[in-house]
């Protein structure tokens, strides 16, 4: 096994015998940022899901953490996801719960004490400019509220890859660039990071690889129209 | 240990907010459980009855003038060493005649037309040993009882007896048939209404798993609660039968469950609960699948 | 029109897919009103055994050998006519012993004792009018009876009377207590297992709200659901209690409940779930409101 | 009454005696094209909120096709609702039923005949480029097609007014310029338009008056620090 983190060998996901995404091969190793883009449809979120296991592929092998879908063991899926943070494009914050509790998830469900989870949520909200909310409900929450405790919900266990849909979707361009400084720091400290972007000028081209998809595949970057 | 403090958390915050519809639910399996307890304090109130009634049955030997006390209970005492024969009691004549009228007092102008000259005859009071109620033993034993010296008339219920074991054996199937739907019956009800509450928060399993809860994480609040709905209902259940039985008390005299079927009740209770969740968890749990999903 | 199709096809559609959900509702709902069927059958039954029992009870008036068969008539011609006496019946002398055998076969050997000599008395059986069961009318009744010349005792069942009555008056209130119980639980269950398929919906009624449904086009779907529901699940109770009923029939000869009873269910079923879902609804239909919303 | 569409008058919306918005005046008429803009948390989806009459104003008035949060009958939300389209920034389809009952849902609350929802709703999906998901179900599409799900919900009643929050949000380039497309040909049909986004710049300038929120206080375009 490489010691890639996440390595994709020829992975198609078809549903109904219609390909979302088709003929998939790279990797990802610690410290790197990649950037999935695309037009809307390619098959970006559907290659996230391979990622953390939400989906498995009907063809090919996804392995991730040393976990392979080829072989899941009873106990594989809940191991790969404590070692993985999610923002998801469509948030999925508890409703029931405060801002403090939703971010507080990932640490509760892998044993941390209280105290420890008391402190690293403190820190992180503050850094992401929500301490003032953190005793609110998700409904009471702003779009871009809501978009930053699904970040931080991410960030909060030290994850040794983040997975990040359209993680600015909601944001102005002031906190979109919040939210993309605090992936490149999180990126520098050794963790990976998978970003989904309709907009792939968000991140500075220096700092990351980029990854086109269309109608499912990866395309050459310079057959991408938009691409710069 | 923090997992084990995560985990009786998540089931406090599982019935955090949600008190009035954790009260319909308790409410609910509580209401269940009262029209099953009645069933049960009937069935144990109609099950001694019958048992008793059933421990009435014996044979009544008649003996002839011809034998004196003495010889008679020399025949007491043969008889007492039979086969399925418990105790035999002696009834003099002139006990005959006092009962005769405790028991009849309308007919008890008939002694007196009789006069002091001719007495009720003297008998032999045969009871029986449990299990052997049965017509065909009876009919047997009170044969070989009429063909001992100084016999008369052998008396033993011919005429009720079949009625009395037919009513008995119909009433026990009753009891198991409905005694069956009711088990069935409240068992689907905790567990359907877990499995509503638990879909309704199918969200939280789903995001838990999302944040990489164990799936024994996933479930054990959800089946903590059903185990401790299950068990708080029918507690409920069993108090407030309880309390409409002691109402009752001064109407129709009865008794209440006896401890064993109390803690039976209870176990049902926690253990219906237990499976309800369970079966609610089932379409709840979220696992990745190769073939889309279907909603 | 088109908004009367939409109507019903919001509730094909709130049905659609949810097979399992709905299937365990109406069992749920149907094992419910088994209970409550059994309940009524029993009831029902205890009912006519007790009106008919109530109908036997009567008074016994014995007769001195010096009246003829002739005057013994004209006696009960005149008792015939006072209040509270419905009818009555000349026993002769020969009736009373063919009916002494006949009743008391293990007896009769009292008679042949008596032999040819002697006769029972005869006697005028009084049976009364409804509503003359109570002790105090009876026993009056009794004493003027017994103050009528060529009449020895008078005999009305003051050894038992006044325990049946006891016993029937505390069947009643047992009946009332149970019956109330039931009808409350059974709407109690309708009603939760309503709210909460109802509350499981309630991002389909925020949404139609949102799309500009009337408060009545949102309710209609539900309401209606929750009617049928209702409905379908006590005439599945009625069934299935129908069943049993028939296969119990060998067993414990017993009557099913009349018609105007089955109906009775049948819209205590729609009520309830009509009941059960409008409950639903109320916390599901969202509100604008001045103050923020408690979730 | 003023001939206006909506009209808000000293309008302000507290929770827990916090502000999300105060002091808000403006006018709203057939055939403008109103872009709310400001940082995430300023307040936009709070004012769409109150011209649907998802929630109510806690001081000053807010009337909407002639209806006004003072004296509120029953009906009128219902009836006001009718004359609304809206997108939401979280979509809110119903997921148990297709695109295509989905987008129908306002035509059917409304009464329309079948036939008439046929033809509307598969000329609309055609526009929209989503015909061929007509029969998915919304958690089989990709955020991107659910977001043109929920416009072509928003307009397929022909109403008087449409509110957008972020109906681009989750967009590529290419299909936002398709919305926002969309959203001017409608307005020159004669529909007022209200579009929430944290991009003003999706928006031709000479086609759209702009109103910038900030901390829930409408504020002068030059004191927008972003503002063209
Ligand atoms: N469960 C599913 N069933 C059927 N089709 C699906 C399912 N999930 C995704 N698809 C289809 O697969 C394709 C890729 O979807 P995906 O969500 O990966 O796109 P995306 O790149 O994330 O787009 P967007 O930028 O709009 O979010 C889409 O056409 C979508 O409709
Ligand atoms: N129900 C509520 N209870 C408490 N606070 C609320 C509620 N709804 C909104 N708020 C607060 O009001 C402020 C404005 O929220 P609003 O959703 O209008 O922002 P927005 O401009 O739409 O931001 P975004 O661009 O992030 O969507 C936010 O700070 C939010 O937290
Ligand atoms: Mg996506
Ligand atoms: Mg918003």
């Amino acid at each position: 096994m490489s010691d890639a983190l996440v390595k994709f060998t020829g992975v198609a996901r078809s549903y109904s015998d219609w390909p979302a995404v088709e003929g998939i091969d790279f990797e990802v190793r610690s410290g790197e940022f990649v950037v999935l883009s695309g037009p809307s449809g390619a098959g970006k979120t559907t290659i996230l899901r391979l990622v953390w296991m939400g989906d498995l592929p009907t063809a090919g092998r996804v392995e991730v953490c040393g976990c392979s879908s080829d072989r899941l063991r009873p106990g594989d899926v809940a191991g790969t996801r404590r070692r993985i943070g999610i923002v998801f494009q469509d948030f999925r914050l508890l409703p029931d719960r405060t801002v403090f509790d939703n971010v507080a998830l990932p640490l509760i469900v892998s044993g941390s004490s209280p105290a420890q989870v008391r402190k690293r949520v403190f820190s992180l909200l503050a850094e992401m400019e929500l301490s003032h909310r953190r005793a609110s409900f998700p409904h009471e929450l702003s779009g871009g509220e809501q978009q930053r405790v699904a970040v931080a919900r991410a960030l909060v266990a030290h994850p040794e890859i983040v997975l990040a849909d359209e993680p600015t979707g909601n944001l102005d361009p002031e906190s979109s660039r919040l939210v993309v400084d605090l992936l490149l720091g999180i990126v520098r400290g050794g963790t990976a990071v998978m970003m989904a972007t309709h907009d792939p000028r968000q991140v500075p081209p220096e700092s990351a690889r980029f990854l086109f998809l269309e109608r499912g595949r990866l395309v050459n970057p310079a057959e991408w129209p938009e691409a710069r | 240990m923090n997992e084990l403090r995560a985990l009786l958390r998540e089931t406090l915050l599982n019935l955090r907010g949600r008190n009035s519809s954790i009260l319909a639910t308790l409410l609910m399996v509580s209401l269940s459980f009262v029209v099953f307890d009645t069933f049960l304090v009937i069935t144990w109130n109609i099950r001694e009855i019958l048992r008793s009634e059933q421990e009435n049955v014996g044979i009544e030997m008649f003996l002839t003038d011809s034998l004196d006390e003495r010889s008679a209970r020399a025949l007491a005492d043969v008889v007492s060493g039979m086969d399925g024969v418990r105790s035999v009691y002696f009834v003099s004549s002139a006990e005959a005649e006092a009962l005769f009228r405790a028991e009849m007092p309308e007919r008890s102008d008939l002694l007196d037309l009789l006069g002091d000259g001719y007495g009720l005859p003297a008998s032999l009071q045969v009871s029986l040993q449990p299990g052997w109620e049965s017509e065909e033993r009876i009919s047997t034993l009170a044969g070989t009882l009429s063909r001992l010296e100084g016999v008369g008339d052998v008396v033993w219920g011919e005429d009720y007896l079949p009625g009395l074991n037919r009513v008995v054996g119909a009433l026990q199937k009753l009891d198991i048939f409905a005694g069956a739907v009711l088990v069935l019956s409240i068992s689907l009800m905790v567990a359907n209404t877990m499995r509503l509450s638990v879909s309704r928060r199918s969200l939280t399993v789903e995001i838990l798993g999302i944040c990489g809860a164990s799936d024994w994480f996933l479930r054990a609040p959800f089946l903590l609660e059903g185990i401790l709905t299950g068990f708080t209902g029918s507690a409920g259940g069993l108090l407030l039968t309880a309390v409409a039985s002691a109402l009752m008390q001064a109407g129709v005299g009865h008794d209440f469950l006896p401890g064993r079927w109390v803690s039976g009740v209870l176990l049902l209770g926690a253990v219906t609960g237990f499976i309800g969740s369970w079966i609610g968890l089932r379409s709840a749990i979220p696992r990745p699948r190769r073939q889309e999903r279907k909603t």
